[in-house]
């Protein structure tokens, strides 16, 4: 009887998904999915309680409460890397479970190679989004392609000779591989390709536990993991489009490390705090595009703080958030969010790239990539034909970056050198917390 | 093929399809919570290790490591669901 | 409860599910060859009357009232069918 | 193995719902779901294809044949009565079958419950359908509801009472109670009601399917009666919303039956085909809204060549399309796209109503409800609430009908009265005919 509750269960998280779709309805679908993981495992358990030992009750009870704290610790900021150790485990798990499975001796041929497939995929994903969060945070540089190419290449070898030849003892070279396999390829990939990778990584996960599912013989991690799979794959290509780049072209690496001729024509028009308050106290329209900087100076406060001076004063604001804005699909919504800046205040590239024209100011905080117009113009350029915010439209831009680098593709941005383009160099932070300060004085 | 097999590959068909359908409804402004709390849901691998653990007590090689399985898929979805339901706390405030 | 009935049920409510998912998405124009068009499926009562039929080729009266429950089923679907292309020829044109 | 085939023709009805989501892959759609049937019947079939004796094929293929003649006969006009009558087949296809099963004496008692309810609701949907049909030709007016409501409860109670007392041979009597319970029940409901009748017996006529599935088990059975079911329930609750009544109000019945006073304050202003010409020629920007009427009178063609002579003459012509207009979901479009009329200009409730301000002239072609301003002002009409096409805020209304008698809601249409509303008092096809012949002489 309670084996049957994950019916339930599968309805639940069906569910979940869909009142997903509306940020009013969301956290009530993250209680659904909680419920449903709930009931999955009651139903596990089968009442047979009794059947498991202190020491089971104890990692569970260890692992929640770890599992707790860091996800109550971290900082919005660091989102990214928090999903992408996330992933690790999950990978890391089904790994573990198909490891075990492949022991039992029982097992008939057709689960053998599925529990093979579900131990690879996990393990894989295990590593690879190690290394993934350790990229995230800088602590590597991509290495030569090449020869990491072909390393690939012989470990991926490696693990199809193991398989035919030699079945029965091979399993634990199988996770070795595996391992390297995961390290080998995500090594090679552009750090801010990184959430690209987590989202496939996910995906991958997910048809893992979806294996294990086939070898338990359980409909519910089945259904789970088909879920998990789709949500990592679409969210893949989301990321992909945006960029206008093909998944194959970001997992093959290598992408941002070519030397571009990044030399600027002439000299852009810096400008300070308080000329930026005056100009922006005569408009009537502003659009604010967040980008990766503000992330990095944790400069979301200060965003609400003038989004809050320039209400006061009847200025119209906006929030226009490009898809791949900062480290991870809806980053930017997230950090907004949690000043309580309204949703209904952040437009997608489709419904804004219209209104440019019409908007007095165009404050750009932190972004380089996303409001890059060589998108449009340079067809030699690597981010050619990615769809961009189109700010340059607008009567006058303000950018507010440290220095005249550039972004993560590694190319310069003639926007800061056109005529309507002021540039405040400074901290995000810091410079938005001035801006406000000259206000009080203005 | 059983018709078990049979059902299970439609339901899988099924489910997969559905994921596909209702995810592309998702809007930008959640793909993060979305991220980590399908995330979340691919530590439903626990269940697996609640199936198997009792076939593997008597060894404690494959126990230890079904306990690993096990701490990483609670920590997965525990702390999953936890910092998924943080994040949609701030998008419910604004209602 | 038996396994397979278990996902039977299951099968049951994703397909009810993805019904009521993908048909909201059907724009207006198209609600006339929808509702011809999902007529003809539900003709599919044919598959029953296919699988019963030789448990009664002995009873006459038995074998008719399947006889007539087939006739129907293959009108509706091969009608339905067949008008909802006629209609939905009218539409391709326009491309 | 070919038992197995129904998983692709699962897949293939599945497949076929999400692109008949457009006007562009509907075609291909019906092909894949055409695709699925087929696959299903093989699979059913299994090879053994000697089991079946002549007649066998013969009823096959001469019902086959039927199907083919009269689908090709109709006439678009006749689209609601075609798809009542299918319906009403389907159904009773569903009832026969499951009264066989039910002779089978080695059925479990849930398989022989799920058994009756396939026979009620298919032998019920068989019966409403032909009433339906019967109603939508005009040939039945609604008796005296609560005579007949007293009839249908009884009805119900014997029903419920053979099946507890007498189940062995009661089948037959439950065969004929859900034949006068669909009678009686659908002989009830107004006649431009029917359309949201055979929508709901649609999806009955789905759930008796899936019920069959569950006796014969055959999954895909189940699943092509779930996607009719939930298809059904649709267009069902849509109807409704659309006429901002509930399901529940529409199948009790005895709506349009209610005497109110229909009496004009005023004469409305009458005009001709060569003025309307005229008026039309000084028009940029020219809405038609088509309703029952046009398709009564076969009017598409003439519609298509006024639409024709104006755009030749550079006058903007859109087609306004309320959601119940004419006597099924979608009528109107069907017949417009019979003559070639582009589905882009053809525009929803919610898509046009903002434009009528801005809108010359407005050409109502036999509609009526769907046009009455009493819908928004009075709050004792009984079309109270329902959203209808605010043509009243244009410019100038043409209305072409035959008289000032009131359309299926039986309630006057204070529009006609209107001081920019003119009326041509015609037949919708010979009126138009004749304003695209004064249109030469103009
Ligand atoms: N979001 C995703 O899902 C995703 C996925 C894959 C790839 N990407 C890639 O990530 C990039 C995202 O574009 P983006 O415009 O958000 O970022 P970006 O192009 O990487 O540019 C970020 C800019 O922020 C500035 N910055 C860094 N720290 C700062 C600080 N403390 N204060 C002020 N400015 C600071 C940097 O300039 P300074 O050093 O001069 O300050 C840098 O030019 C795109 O190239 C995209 O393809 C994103
Ligand atoms: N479409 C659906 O799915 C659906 C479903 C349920 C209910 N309904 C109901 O059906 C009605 C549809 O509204 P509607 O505006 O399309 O139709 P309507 O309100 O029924 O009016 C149709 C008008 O057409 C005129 N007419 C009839 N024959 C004509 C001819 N040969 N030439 C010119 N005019 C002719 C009639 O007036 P004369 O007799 O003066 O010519 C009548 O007033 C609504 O009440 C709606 O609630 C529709």
């Amino acid at each position: 009887m309670t084996e049957s509750l994950y019916l339930i269960s599968a309805v639940l998280f069906i569910l979940a998904l869909k009142l997903f779709s509306r940020p009013s309805t969301a956290f009530r679908a993250n209680n659904l999915a909680i419920g449903g993981m709930v009931l999955a495992i009651i139903s596990a358990f089968n009442l047979k309680f009794a059947d498991y030992d202190g020491v089971f009750y104890l990692v569970i009870l260890v692992s929640a409460g770890l599992g707790v704290v860091v996800s109550n610790r971290v900082q919005m900021t660091q989102m990214p890397e928090l999903v992408g150790i996330f992933n690790g485990l999950g990978g890391g798990a089904s790994g573990a479970i198909a490891y075990v499975e492949l022991s039992n001796s029982t097992l008939v041929l057709s689960d053998f190679s599925v529990a093979i497939f579900s131990m690879t995929v996990g393990v894989f994903t295990f590593s690879g989004s190690l290394i993934a969060v350790a990229k995230l945070r800088g602590k590597l540089n991509s290495f030569n392609a090449t020869v990491i190419n072909i390393l690939s290449g012989v470990l991926l070898g490696g693990v199809i000779a193991l398989l035919i030849t030699k079945i029965d003892y091979s399993t634990e070279y199988i996770i070795i591989l595996s391992l390297l396999l995961g390290i080998s390829r995500v090594v090679l990939i552009g750090g801010a390709d990184m959430p690209v990778v987590i989202a496939f990584l996910n995906s991958l996960s997910g048809i893992a536990a979806m294996a294990a599912g086939f070898i338990v013989n359980s409909i519910i991690l089945i259904i789970a993991g088909a879920l998990v799979g789709a949500s990592g794959i679409i969210l893949t290509l989301l990321m992909c489009s945006a960029m206008n780049r093909t998944i194959y072209q970001v997992l093959k690496g290598g992408f941002g490390t070519t030397k571009i001729n990044n030399e600027y024509a002439k000299d852009p028009i810096s400008t300070s705090a308080e000329d930026i308050a005056i100009q922006l106290s005569y408009a009537e329209s502003v659009v604010i595009v967040p980008g990766y900087g503000m992330a990095v100076a944790q400069a979301q406060s200060a965003v609400k703080e003038l989004t809050n001076t320039l209400k006061s004063k009847n200025i119209g604001v906006k929030f226009a958030i490009h898809p791949v804005a900062g480290r991870m699909p809806g980053h930017m919504n997230v950090l907004l969010a949690e000043v309580d800046i309204d949703y209904e205040d952040m437009f997608t590239l489709e419904d804004i790239n219209s209104e440019f024209s019409a908007t007095d100011v165009v404050l750009v905080i932190g972004a380089n990539d996303v409001v890059n117009p060589l998108a449009r113009t340079d067809e030699d350029s690597p981010i050619y034909g990615m769809p961009i915010l189109d700010v340059d439209m607008a009567k006058q831009v303000v950018v507010i970056k440290r220095s005249m680098s550039p972004g993560y593709a590694g190319i310069a941005n003639p926007l800061f050198i056109e005529e309507n383009t002021k540039m405040l160099f400074a901290d995000a932070k810091e410079g938005l917390e001035n801006i406000v300060k000259s206000f009080e004085l203005v | 093929m059983t018709e078990i097999f049979l059902y299970t590959l439609l339901i899988t068909a099924m489910a997969s399809f559905i994921g596909y359908e209702l995810i592309s409804k998702i809007p930008q402004t959640l793909h993060t919570p979305l991220m980590s709390g399908s995330n979340a849901i691919s530590g439903i691998t626990l269940i697996a290790g609640i199936l198997i653990y009792p076939n593997v007590v008597d060894d404690i090689l494959l126990k230890t490591i079904v306990l690993i399985g096990v701490s990483f898929a609670t920590m997965n979805i525990v702390g999953g669901f936890s910092v998924t339901g943080r994040i949609l706390e701030m998008f419910k405030k604004n209602d």
